[in-house]
């Protein structure tokens, strides 16, 4: 196992496969993951679409990978800074600790966007205006309740918050929020079967195997109502309800509509890790997010010898989309250890 | 010619063909922006003449841009020009400017001519 | 293969012994078409028709502009079997496509109610005393024409051909909703390809324009024409038509139903009024016809017998182009051998 | 009689001078609106009449303003100003004394060297021609400077100065002749005569050599063609400003302004303005998105000349940074907003659907928080706070179905669309009977003060708030929080709201300055009265303020208008807060101490 010591960055799915991967191919991985536990985004889910898999089931899985005799995980190490050095990548975390290692791969992953910006929708002010990640966790309670602990009677999302918006400077789309909204709304109804569920969209992106045919059940099944249309303005009313305003654009009409629970599906963001860590080695593309060397054949390769990229670290990917890019980056760095 | 106590109802086809598209491109030569509108209708929902009239500016846009010019200018009136639009639009469109170029180009204003 | 799924699109249509059910439209507006009809049948095809004199509206107008109730028009409509059934005839040939879509229709209805059909015996013996049988068959007089178009072909002097050019003429062919579109499946060619008139024109000679809106409803909605309010909704419908059909400079329209025939002749003229626009280069109107009056005319019968003096839009351009001589004096003699009044624009529509 | 022939260009030009200017003068006069006129009869004898001599010696002879602004470029405009003038006073008094009557030839002091050609003739003449020989020293150096400054902006401390018209150029070049030629013209008869001081007679001494006879007379002739060349180019060039400043600087002190309409008024401010380009580099459309031909200097020239596009009329933030920095005072914003003014249709009321019969409170106070401030409910709900502590009971006027303030319409020259929608608030306001007017929206605010004729004040909230601290009516948390305040456009420049935000914020937390503050306060880009630029563009303006107002790193950055707000907010450089929200987070509610601290601190964590 000489020289077939490989840095991975971020213990999420894409770390851990690439790592699990790695290890099957005797090089010796080490994990640093900035928190406590490994498997990063997935510990908000309760439930995966398409297929309604129990999260807890992937993360179990990833424990198992993560327990290989050649990986060596480092939990709550947080690194501050990278360099490459005698051909040789370092990592120096934040207590001064440094890791060496011939490969290093960058799989540091998203984070959800910050809603306050977006001050017209009432996040932060009103306390029914919640994030799709807050309602993952009240899923995770088994409950969905109104501020006041009461059930909802209606409930609405929000697409492209934080996405498709100049004004916050992220004009991509984040590809996951509309199919995120199907499934979320499919387990509302299965909770609350009289809950009304209102999904307000730009455009419906259900690009994905099964994401159409989901799409019909929530309307077939669960008869979830889509209205075209971006609610612009959220507002309190005197029992404390949120009140939003729209325009039904398929109707050509103003729309205005009182609920219980208004859910902005937030928009996937680079990572601090991966805009930090990005710039510092000269990585850092568009948004913040890391650039590979070509999109088209060496996605997972950056201008940099040795440092390889995984997952939604360059843009917004689902998880099974993660994975296979995590494999493919595997291979890559495989490739490049056994060429030296 | 006779009366006949009834004339020959005029299609509500937008008919593609005939339309008059050109008109809109001096606006999208004026405000480049115009052209990323994607319809989603924030700019009408937040409206501040909408509390009060069924002035819809997402519509007399698209009317617009298909060359349906029928009592638009009217329309396009109502606005008050106060820019709440403006600040929610997701695709950063200068509202405001279509506003009035389109009001411009409906000859239904211009700029005062002033002798000096 | 293609046959085999071609047949789908057949429909059963008796081979002889009619029983004839008059038009109350076309006998005022074409009144050469359906005696045209009766004597193709019997002198050139030697079938047996019978033209009864009891005959009576089928309350087709009447039924579908929600005027008359259902009870009252079946029925009727029983009436029109009784007489039927008392000159021992099971095939019915309403000459209306109207007619022809109520008749489906109430038969239609009895197959699914037969108590329905028990009221309208109770209801016709209480009034009449009549009995009736239900027709085995329902075909329109197209229908028939249709299934002998070869044999008329071989019976006619002119084919629709433009003596000039040799070229086929253009026609347009537009199917009365009421016969396609009630039943499809009871439609030579169903609703999808409706063949009854195209089968002809194809095979005497003609070209059948396929324009875009070959399919659209000519306007002749009871309840849009019958109120005056609503005139203006349903001659859009013609128009929007004719300015489908123009590019292709048909040279006449030919329709299986009454309303549409009379409809596209007529409102030609009132949008000329309207609006000073005409559809054929000439600006004389385009020639509209029914079927009979296209066989007859083929047959070689009188023009001025097929009652083309009456049609809104003149017919001898059309007469010229196939070359079929006619005589220009006894254009505006009746029956009677009186002089007609002549009608104030007798040739171009546009004053 | 003294007279020789090359004296007529001189005399030609000077009449003809004189004659555009005083025909143009009469027609502007002639043409202010009715209110202009009015304070013209009201204070033309006043002590503001010998206020107004005073400021035109101190501005259009000696340029204080510039010069404060730039010292070098005050002594080029004092020294060529100044100068020339002294230079024909003391002519004047020179050619008097040496002909002993005040009743000579008007063109004697002009060529004075030409013709008195005794040089001690007279008393004093030694000194006077001394003083003469001094004056031409100093003006000749401004010209050298001017000249400087044509070939290097940056010499005079200028990033960029002003494209000139053909008209200007031909006038400047002889402007910059006038004065060589005469110390030439000088030299050569003093080289004959050897009636010339310092200057003057020690070239003269040097050039003797020189064929001077020949050289003398077609040296006058230059020098007065020169002179002819100057005076009739000027009323169609910029050097129109001088005779013009005069004027504006008394009807300035008259307390005539610009009004709604353009007016004479109008044509004597464009005409006063010397196109100095002053204007240009406070621009941030300048300097930010490198856009170059709409600052007020290019504005005001296409409107003299008539050339006046659509794209340099709308291309503005009416920030009001250029008015602040124009050293003659000209009220640009005012201006642009005339000039855009539009057609319509007379009579016309164009918001008639807005229904009459919204439900009036009647109370003291009215909030009327304004259509943006919807977008930024946090100020609203802040507001709602405060009015709640301080015990006010008022009415929120807006709250449902508000109707704009009509500022903005103004501000794109809707004249009369603006009115329709002032009445209708008006109406609203009056029938409410309430005594005071406070809203969060500065806009709002500035349209309320100067558009509206409101019976009642009308406050900021900005203004509001401090005086409810001051009168006690709101307890403060002390916090330790590190603020710097924005100064928006309409509030700051627009209001000369300055001190009461900063009153209230030094209270409670401790206020860091920042780089451009107050009159020189920048914008954050989202200006209304703007219609071309881009969003792009937009961002670049708010960075460049952004960058300088989180310099020394504050915790928040407060601002107290809700587009500052949003803008900066997407900036997403440092935390946002209105003034409100932080008063609303951090007043002593006898029931809740600390909570409200604590919720500030934890609002910091989770932002920064």
């Amino acid at each position: 196992m000489e020289n077939r010591k490989v840095i991975i960055i971020g213990g999420g799915p894409a770390g851990i496969e690439a790592a699990y991967n790695l290890a099957l191919n005797n090089c010796s991985v080490t994990v640093l993951e900035k928190e406590a536990h490994i498997g990063g985004n997935i510990n908000n889910i309760v439930k995966l679409f398409p297929s309604f898999v129990s999260a807890d089931e992937i993360h179990e899985n990833f424990s198992q990978k993560s327990q290989h005799e050649n990986i060596k995980l480092y939990t709550n190490t947080d690194i501050t800074q990278l360099f490459f050095e005698n051909d040789l990548w370092h990592a120096k975390d934040a207590s001064g600790e440094t890791y060496t290692a011939d490969a290093l791969l960058l799989s540091t992953g998203f984070k959800t966007f910050d809603a306050r910006f977006k001050e017209e929708l009432g996040y932060g002010i009103y306390s029914g205006v919640i994030t799709s990640v807050e309602l993952e966790a009240m899923f995770k309670e088994g409950k969905i309740t109104t501020p006041e602990g009461k059930i909802p009677q209606r409930i609405a999302f929000l697409n492209c918050v934080g996405s498709r918006d100049e004004k916050v400077g992220n004009h991509y789309c984040s590809r996951v929020c509309c199919i995120n909204a199907v499934k979320q709304s499919i387990s509302i109804k299965e909770l609350l079967p009289d809950t009304e569920v209102f999904c307000f969209y730009m455009d419906i992106r259900m690009a994905g195997q099964f994401y159409e045919e989901l799409y019909r059940k929530s309307q077939e099944k669960h008869n979830v109502n889509y209205i075209r249309g971006r609610i612009s303005e959220a507002a309190a009313t005197i029992d404390n309800r949120v009140q939003i305003k729209c325009e039904d654009t398929l109707n050509q009409l103003p729309m205005k509509m009182t609920v219980d629970l208004l859910v902005l599906m937030v928009g996937t963001e680079a990572s601090d890790g991966t805009t930090n860590l990005g710039e510092q080695v000269g990585v850092k593309g568009e948004y913040g997010f890391a650039k590979s060397l070509n999109l088209h054949g060496a996605d997972n390769l950056t201008i940099k010898k040795g440092l390889f990229l995984a997952g939604s670290c360059k843009r917004p990917l689902t998880l099974p989309e993660t994975m296979a890019d995590s494999r493919a980056a595997a291979f890559e760095i495989l490739n490049y250890l056994n060429q030296n | 010619m006779k009366n006949w106590g009834f004339t020959i109802s005029t299609s509500r086809t937008i008919d593609m063909d005939k339309a008059d598209l050109k008109t809109y491109n001096k606006i999208t030569e004026k405000v480049p922006s115009a052209k990323r509108c994607l319809m989603c209708g924030a700019c009408s929902a937040t409206c501040a003449a909408h509390n009060h009239t069924s002035f819809n500016f997402r519509k007399c846009h698209l009317s617009f841009r298909r060359g349906q010019f029928e009592n638009l200018a009217e329309e396009l009136d109502k606005c008050m020009l106060c820019g709440k639009c403006k600040l929610v639009c997701p695709r950063g469109v200068n509202t405001r400017a279509i506003i009035f170029n389109m009001r411009i180009f409906l000859n239904d204003l211009n700029y005062k001519k002033i002798s000096l | 293969m293609g046959k085999q799924y071609w047949k789908d699109y057949q429909k059963q249509i008796a081979d002889d012994d009619y029983f004839y059910e008059r038009s109350c439209i076309r006998q005022t507006f074409f009144p050469g078409s359906e005696t045209a009809f009766l004597k193709m049948m019997r002198e050139v095809l030697g079938k047996n028709i019978v033209d009864d004199t009891n005959l009576h509206t089928c309350t087709g107008i009447g039924f579908y502009s929600g005027v008359v109730q259902l009870d009252t028009t079946m029925t009727i409509v029983a009436r029109l079997f009784a007489l039927m059934t008392d000159s021992g005839l099971k095939n019915f040939v309403p000459s209306c496509v109207t007619s022809f879509g109520l008749i489906n229709e109430v038969v239609d209805i009895w197959k699914h109610f037969p108590e329905e059909l028990d009221k309208a015996r109770r209801f016709l013996k209480e009034a009449t005393g009549r009995e009736f049988e239900i027709p085995e068959n329902v075909a329109h007089p197209s229908d028939i024409i249709y299934k002998n178009r070869k044999a008329l072909k071989e019976k006619m002097k002119y084919q629709l051909v433009n003596k000039k050019t040799g070229k086929p003429l253009q026609v347009v062919e537009h199917i009365g909703c009421h016969y396609s579109k009630i039943f499809p499946d009871h439609v030579v060619g169903s609703a999808e390809f409706p063949q009854v008139l195209a089968g002809m024109i194809d095979e005497w000679g003609g070209k059948v324009i396929d324009y875009p809106e070959r399919r659209h409803c000519c306007g002749f909605g009871f309840r849009q024409y019958l109120v005056m309010a609503n005139r203006g909704y349903s001659i859009a419908n013609s128009k929007k038509k004719f300015e489908s059909m123009q590019a292709y400079e048909p040279d006449f329209i030919v329709s299986n139903c009454p309303g549409c025939s009379m409809f596209m002749d007529k409102w030609q003229y009132t949008i000329a009024e309207m609006e000073d626009i005409t559809y054929d280069k000439n600006k004389q109107g385009i020639p509209v016809l029914t079927y009979e009056e296209m066989a007859g005319m083929l047959l070689g019968y009188n023009p001025w017998e097929l009652g083309f003096q009456l049609h809104q839009i003149q017919v001898e351009p059309l007469l010229d182009k196939i070359g079929i001589a006619y005589n220009a004096e006894e254009k505006y003699i009746g029956k009677s051998g009186m002089m007609l009044k002549t009608p104030e624009k007798p040739l171009n529509i546009i004053s | 009689m003294k007279f020789n022939l090359f004296v007529i260009p001189f005399i030609l030009g000077a009449l003809i001078l004189f004659a555009i200017i005083i025909y143009k003068y009469i027609r502007w006069i002639k043409s202010v609106d009715r209110k202009q006129e009015y304070f013209i009869r009201k204070n033309i004898f006043t002590f503001k009449t010998i206020r107004a001599i005073g400021e035109i010696i101190r501005e259009a002879l000696i340029h204080n303003k510039i010069y404060k602004k730039n010292p070098l470029l005050g002594y080029m405009h004092m020294s060529l100003a100044f100068g020339w003038f002294l230079l024909i006073v003391v002519g004047m008094i020179e050619s008097s004394l040496s002909s002993g009557t005040l009743f000579k030839e008007p063109w004697l002091g002009i060529f004075f060297n030409y013709f008195i050609t005794t040089p001690h003739g007279f008393h004093m003449a030694d000194t006077l021609s001394f003083i003469m020989d001094l004056l031409l020293l100093i003006i000749l150096s401004g010209v050298m400077l001017a000249l400087i400054k044509r070939m290097r902006a940056r010499f005079m401390g200028m990033k960029k100065t002003t494209k000139h018209h053909l008209y200007d150029r031909l006038a400047l070049t002889s402007l910059w002749f006038i004065f060589p030629l005469r110390l030439l013209a000088e030299s050569t008869t003093s080289a004959i005569h050897d009636n010339g001081s310092f200057l003057t007679g020690s070239i003269g001494n040097l050039i003797s050599g020189l064929p001077v006879q020949a050289m003398e007379l077609p040296l006058w002739w230059a020098y007065s063609m020169a002179l002819f060349f100057f005076f009739v180019s000027l009323p169609f060039s910029r050097y129109m400003h001088i005779p013009t400043e005069v004027v504006h600087i008394f009807l300035k002190n008259w307390g005539v302004t610009v009004g709604e309409q353009y007016s004479g008024y109008s044509d004597i401010q464009i005409n006063s303005c010397s196109r100095c380009g002053i204007c240009i580099d406070p621009c941030q459309l300048n300097y930010a998105c490198d856009i170059t031909n709409v600052q007020s200097v290019y504005f005001i020239r296409d409107t003299r000349y008539n050339t006046l596009k659509d794209e340099v009329a709308n291309n503005c933030l009416m920030c009001g940074r250029c008015s602040e920095s124009c050293p003659v005072g000209l009220d640009l914003t005012m201006l642009r907003q005339q000039l855009r003014n539009k057609q319509e249709i007379p009579g016309k009321l164009y918001y008639n659907f807005i229904k009459k019969d919204n439900a009036i409170e009647t109370t003291d106070v009215i909030y009327f928080a304004g259509c943006m401030t919807h977008l930024t409910p946090k100020i609203i709900i802040s507001m709602k706070k405060i009015f709640k502590s301080a015990g006010i009971n008022y009415w929120f006027m807006d709250e449902e179905n508000g109707v704009c303030c009509g500022r903005p319409l103004r501000q794109q020259g809707f004249v009369q669309q603006s009115k329709d929608l002032v009445s209708k608030n008006l109406r609203i306001i009056t029938e409410s009977g309430a005594k005071l007017l406070v809203t969060s929206c500065p806009i709002c605010y500035k349209s309320f003060k100067d558009e509206y004729t409101l019976s009642i004040p009308v406050m900021h909230h900005s203004e509001y708030i401090e005086q409810l601290v001051m009168q006690k009516k709101l307890k403060l948390n002390k916090t330790t929080i590190k603020t710097v305040y924005h100064d928006p456009c309409e509030l700051g420049r627009g209001a000369n709201i300055y001190d009461q935000p900063r009153n209230v914020l030094n209270k409670f937390t401790s206020l860091i300055p920042s780089e451009s503050e107050r009159e020189d306060s920048l914008c954050c880009g989202g200006s209304l009265s703007n219609t071309l630029i881009e969003l792009s563009q937009q961002i670049k303006i708010r960075d460049n303020a952004l960058e300088e107002l989180t310099k020394h790193n504050p915790d928040v950055l407060i601002t107290a208008c809700p587009l500052c707000k949003k803008s900066f907010i997407h900036g997403n450089k440092a935390k946002v807060m209105d003034l409100a929200e932080i008063i609303a987070d951090n007043i002593i509610t006898d029931l809740n101490n600390n909570t409200t601290s604590s919720k500030v601190n934890k609002a910091e964590l989770v932002l920064n």
